[in-house]
């Protein structure tokens, strides 16, 4: 987006929309993971007792913190090719 | 800017609190959505041979429920442990 | 939520945010089922008739009576859990 | 509260019935897209040899939708059986 | 949606938020196409050089044409059956 | 209707524009989201054998990044050329 077509005040009030946007994307973000790792993790519904919940615990940490490297990935290259692509120098 | 008088209560609304509460309750809703969803998708065979919930397909959603909510509770710690302000979940 | 930390104005306010949310919160369950229980038992498109129209319909109407029942209960292991793990007794 | 004053024409605008009308109208979207995607999964194969739909794809399409919109109904008259209050489909 | 029981301030009002969304509409379906594209045409990552980029643009190409006709005739068939169905003649 | 003056600055606030401006944020959002979920599903085995990115994987999320960003480029171009009218991407 580009920000030179706004006057302060609308500057002002974009800022604070996106920091409230931030917030619920956060949240957006949790839950995908939590979605994400319960889903390629937790198949065994046959027991009460998590009778494997170490096994099950370490798979979901190890999920959980390779999506978090994978999004900071994404979001790493999507700056950087985004800007490339989309922007180009004006 | 955020705050506004209550005529019939004379007291202040805060609007940022406010928003962080929707906000807060929006990732209830969407929590509880994803259980129904994932939760469907691991107990309830697709083919339809009657309209209740069996023994086991009901065992199967209360332990699911529970596991679901056990990954969110270990992510919540996870992330409240790296950023140090996660949800209070 | 912990509700007690908002003001009698500020809890007006979120009941009203509340009842209106759920009348979307209903069109989207609503739309859900539908998509999940057209997906699940609708397979055939060979024909315009709906000749086995009768044994889809049955399927539909199982599949939304069971789905319905899953969600409730759903709900109703989200609110013992959720209230257990996630509020704790103050 | 909910209502206010149109300065051109003097008549209110009852903004709840607006938050419905807009909701019932987010349902619609929600269910073109639904159905759009679900019928593109039923339809149309993953293997693009052509750019235009043939008549194989028109005629499920077609199907498609009109069955789509049966469960839609079906679903609808279930749900106001129970509840007594679905929405008007 | 019957517009009729709404009073002309209110219709305005409608309008302006239609033609709001109309444009988020496309932005979502703008997005989905992307997608859905993606997912269906690009499946080959071992190599920097997009060394079948003709075949995969022209397959990129081919789906979107695709999708775009093809929601255009759910567009159709969705207003004409939902007509006959939902609303039914006065 | 849609402008209103900003006290501190002076400066009025075009309300339509703020609202474009959060629709197309939304979008950038939006396809992040949707890049990190296809790229997960192409790149990241579901079997978790350590919580670090391998080589393999890093350089796949790379490319895909790239691929995703270039399919959006031709839907974006193909649509501005049809419509005469698309997103400025």
């Amino acid at each position: 987006m580009d920000f030179t077509q706004f006057n302060d005040a609308e500057r002002k009030h974009l800022q604070r929309m996106m920091e409230q946007k931030q917030m619920s994307d956060f949240f957006k973000m949790y839950n995908t993971i939590v979605d994400r790792c319960f889903n390629d993790c937790i198949n065994d519904f046959t027991s009460k007792a998590i009778s494997s919940k170490e096994a099950s615990e370490s798979c979901v940490s190890k999920c959980m913190d390779k999506f978090m490297k994978h999004a900071e990935r994404v979001n790493q290259r999507y700056a950087e090719v985004g800007a490339e692509m989309m922007g180009g120098p004006k | 800017m955020s705050f506004f008088m209550n005529s019939s209560a004379n007291q202040t609304v805060n609007m940022q609190n406010m928003a962080m509460a929707e906000q807060e309750l929006d990732m209830f809703t969407d929590l509880f959505n994803r259980i129904v969803s994932s939760c469907h998708e691991k107990c309830i065979p697709k083919t339809y041979i009657e309209g209740d919930l069996n023994k086991g397909e009901a065992v199967c959603i209360d332990r699911c429920v529970a596991k679901f909510l056990e990954v969110n509770k270990s992510v919540g710690a996870k992330l409240q442990q790296i950023s140090g302000a996660g949800p209070n979940a």
